[in-house]
């Protein structure tokens, strides 16, 4: 069970896939791009563009997962049913989830930042803290 | 194949109450408010007894398993149910209960009128989605419910809308949904290694691999930032700069139900990772429990400080939950079985006596022409009386008097501490350090709402003007003190419970 | 098969890129509907036509249009929209 | 023996004064000591506004985004920790990507007997053709309806934040709806003449074969709704509101989610007790087919169109 000594010898030297594994390692570099908009950027409406990069990479990664060389999408074609006939199809029903998500996610975001734009006439979200701390509400 | 035999009527209750919730949100966002408030009313008391006799049949015949539909265990969505998920169904069922119908006058006042309908939509949705999250064995069914519960908390908390509680929920969005990122990765990383979405199935899969010796850096990886997620969502320590806008400006309702709930949800969701996707011991052989003990610690001591720096007596509640969140994450960094129950009660007793606190800094304030500055609160406990004892007495709780339920939790957490040899030091002097601040800013309150004023220019309250509010918090009052003086039963049901878990 | 994967993936991190320091908002949202559009054909190439009909519709759809409704309202394109938002928005406030 | 000496000389004597003094019968300064009224200390007029002035600066110094010396090391420091942070999550999730097992190979742990199974039978046990559809609705259906819960409560919240109930201020809305846009242009118009109906027809083709071919509910859901939304753009809301208004909108909405729900409730509750429902599969390659798969894309279409339409209407002017 004790799991952690192994990691930590092999922990310094990494793993043989990187390049196999170009597609997930492009997904997590956009993730990281999203997150830092959503973390960095001090204008809402760049916030909101970097949630959904970072949803969308989220998405590819696993839209690569379910991905199998040589096989076609899982539409039963003719009849052929057998296991090697077709991708992994779960990953596209949770990705399918998923964007709808988002995008009901960025919506609600997008309208709060009508709303404090109409109070506030400012995108930054700093300054509206700041505003609001003169206002002393 | 559970899901094929043959059911008692009992099991279907859970499937039945998550449904009757989402189909009173539905069905009252048609209607005014009144219609939408009687139905929230009976939705919310049909799901306590549903709850109450699901506990009393998972306490007789053990834990089972609901499967949503025709497909059993790796194809289908499933529910498992247990003692601990319909106790705090039962639970969270009754607080939510109480916290609407004691902050309704505020949101009368507050939210404009047209408006008031979909507060109820809100909190039905919100209910639904708790049930879920309690209930669900499936990883994904747990992500999109973990999304409809933060949706629907930036609803209670913008539904007032001045400019403080929009740039609140501007700011809980955005920590939450890096939280829910976070949490999305794991999901899809564990997928990929286990090719599972049910908790189970993956539990068996995590145990193969480890036994192996395949994928360890990834497995750890993925426990990680599935742990880092959910603290972010549920607001540990470094992550918590939108908690005090948000509970401190929202309507009362919202705000009691949002730190008494809406976090102890994702807490939930992180213990049942613990024990039953990723198994107890091999969370306890990774390294994450120590950073979630070491931030649950200063969460303690630094929520502590900075609630005693606030003048403002919401703003002050606020943070003392942030401390309080610190005290669960700290039972859960200990790594023991102790601990994990120990945290479980405190979620509990957090639970009845947050809620106890706003509700009752309300009626505090309202005599007090609307101010919480403490300078205006001055007396405050003479001129309502009965939110002046329910708010001692949720202080006495929070600071650990025995005979309350805070006193039943601090115990467990340093039995637990005794226990743990290598964490006991730590455990035990940061546990009197922000026992010792709760103190000095509870008391502070206490000693300042009962100081007598002279010249009283405030209206005085009695008890019979409010009666729902009085019965409101005599209900809270006395589930406190049960949670304090009968504690023996709970601490068995929840071991019971966490035995059943893994 | 591949190198047009190659390209697209290097397109898509450009695109992030660029929308991350891009200074003018009406750009950044253009930018970011063609990162949804290469996305949804990202998909097609892995075999999952299902989400490519859905990114296309939603996400380079439905909430462009609604970056675009909230850029309308905020007035960030109208007469003063070729200039920097920021400092728009500042000449606004001394107005 | 003394020479006695007269009261008048004594009187001038420096004794009888000091003695005078002493008893306090007279003040030997009165008369020669003149007392003046003292006038009362008044603060000047500059200078109080020399101090508001300067408790002004202080103020704006203290509260000043730009020129705040401790708030912008703040924030430096905070954007230096997160550049920070983000670089490592990057580092780390690559270094856990290097770890995954290899893309496109079918040996991978997640190609395992769930997928199999969803392949090998899933048109058997659900009667679509396509097996996304099919799980996603029949296998996972708890999921798809919490995420068009998701959908609703995210109208719910939108409403809440933009919905302008005040008569005026809607008119206003309305009003300076179309600023810096062409009244009615006539080219958007024609194009929009000819697409709309065309857009109609795909998205309700993409629902009705969503268990045949690629698409569904959510997708031909979103078509719908971007064609109502070019219809919307280009004409005026009146015209939209001739065949979609809040009451319309309202029933369509509600009445979908109600029948995916007790279709949902039928289906989890009897597969739950063993109990055999009632819903015919159909032959598979139908349009007809597939169980609850057809009715519940329907469900899902309306809601997602409704969405979509009452998002943008909603951004557009605070109302359906």
């Amino acid at each position: 069970m004790r799991f952690m000594h192994y990691s930590e010898e092999e922990g310094c030297k990494v793993g043989a896939n990187l390049l196999n594994n170009y597609g997930e390692a492009v997904a997590m570099v956009l993730f990281v791009i999203g997150f830092g908009n959503l973390m960095l950027q001090s204008n809402l409406i760049k916030k909101i563009i970097g949630l959904n990069i970072m949803d969308t990479a989220v998405y590819l990664f696993l839209a690569e997962k379910g991905y199998i060389t040589g096989r076609a999408a899982p539409i039963v074609a003719d009849g052929v049913q057998s296991a090697e006939a077709y991708i992994n199809p779960v990953p596209s029903g949770l990705v399918l989830t998923g964007i709808v998500v988002s995008v009901s996610v960025s919506a609600l975001m997008l309208s709060l930042t009508i709303r404090l734009y109409q109070r506030y006439h400012t995108l930054d979200l700093d300054e509206i803290s700041l505003q609001l701390k003169k206002e002393g509400l | 194949m559970s899901g094929q035999m043959e059911l008692e009527f009992v099991q279907n209750f859970p499937c039945f109450s998550i449904m009757f919730c989402m189909f009173a949100g539905i069905i009252s966002s048609a209607f005014k408010e009144k219609i939408a408030r009687v139905l929230n009313i009976a939705v919310l008391t049909v799901n306590i007894i549903l709850s109450a006799a699901v506990l009393l049949f998972t306490v007789r015949a053990g834990n089972y398993v609901y499967v949503m539909g025709k497909f059993p265990a790796p194809w289908g969505n499933e529910l498992r149910i247990g003692v601990l998920e319909a106790g705090l169904a039962l639970f969270f069922c009754v607080i939510m209960l109480l916290c609407l119908l004691g902050g309704r006058h505020k949101l009368v006042q507050e939210v404009e009128e047209g408006k008031q309908g979909l507060y109820y939509v809100l909190t039905d949705l919100m209910l639904s989605s708790l049930l879920a999250l309690i209930y669900t064995n499936d990883l994904f069914t747990a992500y999109v419910f973990v999304e409809i519960n933060t949706i629907s908390a930036c609803g209670l908390i913008m539904i007032r809308q001045n400019g403080r509680t929009i740039e609140a929920a501007v700011r809980y969005m955005i920590m939450s949904l890096l939280g829910s990122g976070l949490f999305l990765v794991g999901i899809c990383m564990l997928y990929d290694l286990t090719g599972h979405l049910l908790m189970s199935n993956i539990q068996a899969e995590i145990g193969r691999i480890v036994a192996e010796g395949a994928y360890r850096p990834p497995l750890l990886v993925t426990i990680a930032i599935i742990s880092v997620g959910l603290a972010i969502k549920s607001a540990l320590f470094p992550f918590h700069a939108w908690l005090p806008d948000a509970y401190g400006y929202s309507t009362v309702s919202s705000a009691a139900v949002l730190s008494s709930l809406v976090s102890k949800g994702y807490i939930f969701l992180l213990f049942k990772i613990i024990y039953r996707v990723i198994g107890f011991d091999v969370f306890h052989d990774s390294k994450i429990v120590n950073m979630l003990f070491i931030f649950g610690l200063m969460g303690m001591v630094f929520g502590s400080l900075s609630a005693i720096k606030e003048n403002d007596v919401r703003r002050m509640i606020a943070f003392s939950s942030v401390a309080q969140i610190g005290y669960i994450y700290m039972g859960i960094g200990m790594g023991t079985q102790v601990g994990m129950v120990a945290s479980v009660f405190h979620v509990l007793s957090h639970a009845a006596t947050k809620s106890l606190l706003f509700i009752s800094a309300i009626g505090l304030t309202d005599v007090s022409g609307g101010s919480r500055k403490f300078i205006e609160l001055t007396g405050s406990g003479y001129r309502n009386k009965c939110a002046g004892m329910a708010f001692s007495v949720g202080s006495l709780s929070m600071v650990g008097v025995p005979m309350f339920s805070g006193f039943i939790s601090k115990l467990l957490f340093s039995q637990a501490a005794v226990q743990n040899e290598g964490k006991m030091l730590p455990t035990l002097i940061v546990l009197g350090i922000s026992t010792i601040l709760n103190a000095i800013y509870f008391m502070k309150t206490v000693i300042r709402i009962y100081t007598p004023v002279d010249d009283v220019e405030y209206p005085t309250v009695s008890w019979g003007e409010n009666k729902i509010y009085a019965a409101v918090l005599l209900c809270f009052v006395a589930l406190n003190v049960f949670l304090g003086i009968c504690s023996q039963p709970i601490v068995d049901l929840i071991e019971k419970g966490l035995g059943m878990f893994a | 098969m591949t190198v047009f994967q190659y390209i697209l993936l290097g397109f898509l991190v450009v695109c992030a890129i660029s929308v991350s320091f891009s200074r003018k908002l009406l750009n950044s949202i253009l930018i970011f509907m063609s990162y949804s559009l290469v996305m949804s054909i990202i998909w097609i190439c892995l075999e999952s036509p299902d989400l490519a009909i859905t990114e296309a519709a939603v996400g380079a759809g439905v909430t462009s249009v609604l970056f675009f409704v909230t850029l309308k309202k905020i007035h960030a394109i109208d007469e003063s929209g070729t200039k920097d938002e920021r400092e728009s928005m500042i000449e606004r406030r001394r107005r | 023996m003394s020479r006695m000496k007269s009261e008048e000389e004594y009187r001038k004597t420096k004794a009888f004064h000091f003695f005078r003094w002493l008893s306090g019968e007279k003040d030997p300064y009165i008369g020669n000591l003149e007392m003046r009224p003292q006038k009362e200390y008044m603060r000047a007029e500059d200078s109080i506004l020399d101090r508001m002035r300067e408790s002004q600066m202080v103020m704006d110094k203290v509260y000043d985004t730009r020129h705040n010396r401790w708030l912008l090391l703040f924030r430096r420091f905070y954007r230096i920790m997160a550049v920070i942070f983000c670089i490592m999550l990057a580092g780390l999730l690559l270094f856990t990507v290097s770890y995954l097992p290899p893309t496109g190979n079918a040996s991978n742990p997640d190609n395992n007997e769930v997928a199999s199974r969803y392949i090998e039978s899933g048109m058997q046990e659900t009667g679509a053709v396509n097996i996304v559809t099919g799980m996603i609705l029949t296998y996972r259906a708890f999921d798809t309806f919490g995420e068009t819960n998701v959908l609703f409560i995210a109208t719910c919240c939108v409403m809440i934040m933009l919905m302008v109930e005040d008569a005026e201020l809607k008119k206003q809305e309305v009003m300076n709806d179309r600023r810096f846009e062409p009244k009615n242009d006539a080219i958007l118009q024609g194009t929009a003449m000819v697409l709309v109906p065309v857009i109609f027809i795909f998205g309700i083709y993409i629902i009705l074969n969503g268990h045949l071919s690629p698409g569904g509910g959510f997708s031909g859901g979103a078509t719908i709704g971007a064609g109502m939304i070019l219809y919307a753009s280009a004409f005026s809301f009146k015209d939209t509101q001739r065949f979609f208004d809040e009451k319309v909108y309202k029933i369509a909405k509600i009445s979908a989610l109600c029948v995916y729900g007790l279709i949902g409730i039928y289906y989890y509750v009897t597969g739950a007790n063993g109990i055999e429902n009632h819903i015919p599969l159909g032959i598979p390659g139908h349009i007809v087919s597939a169980g609850i798969i057809f009715p519940i894309n329907i469900c899902v279409g309306l809601e997602v169109a409704c969405t979509m339409y009452a998002f943008y209407a909603l951004f557009r002017r605070g109302g359906l």
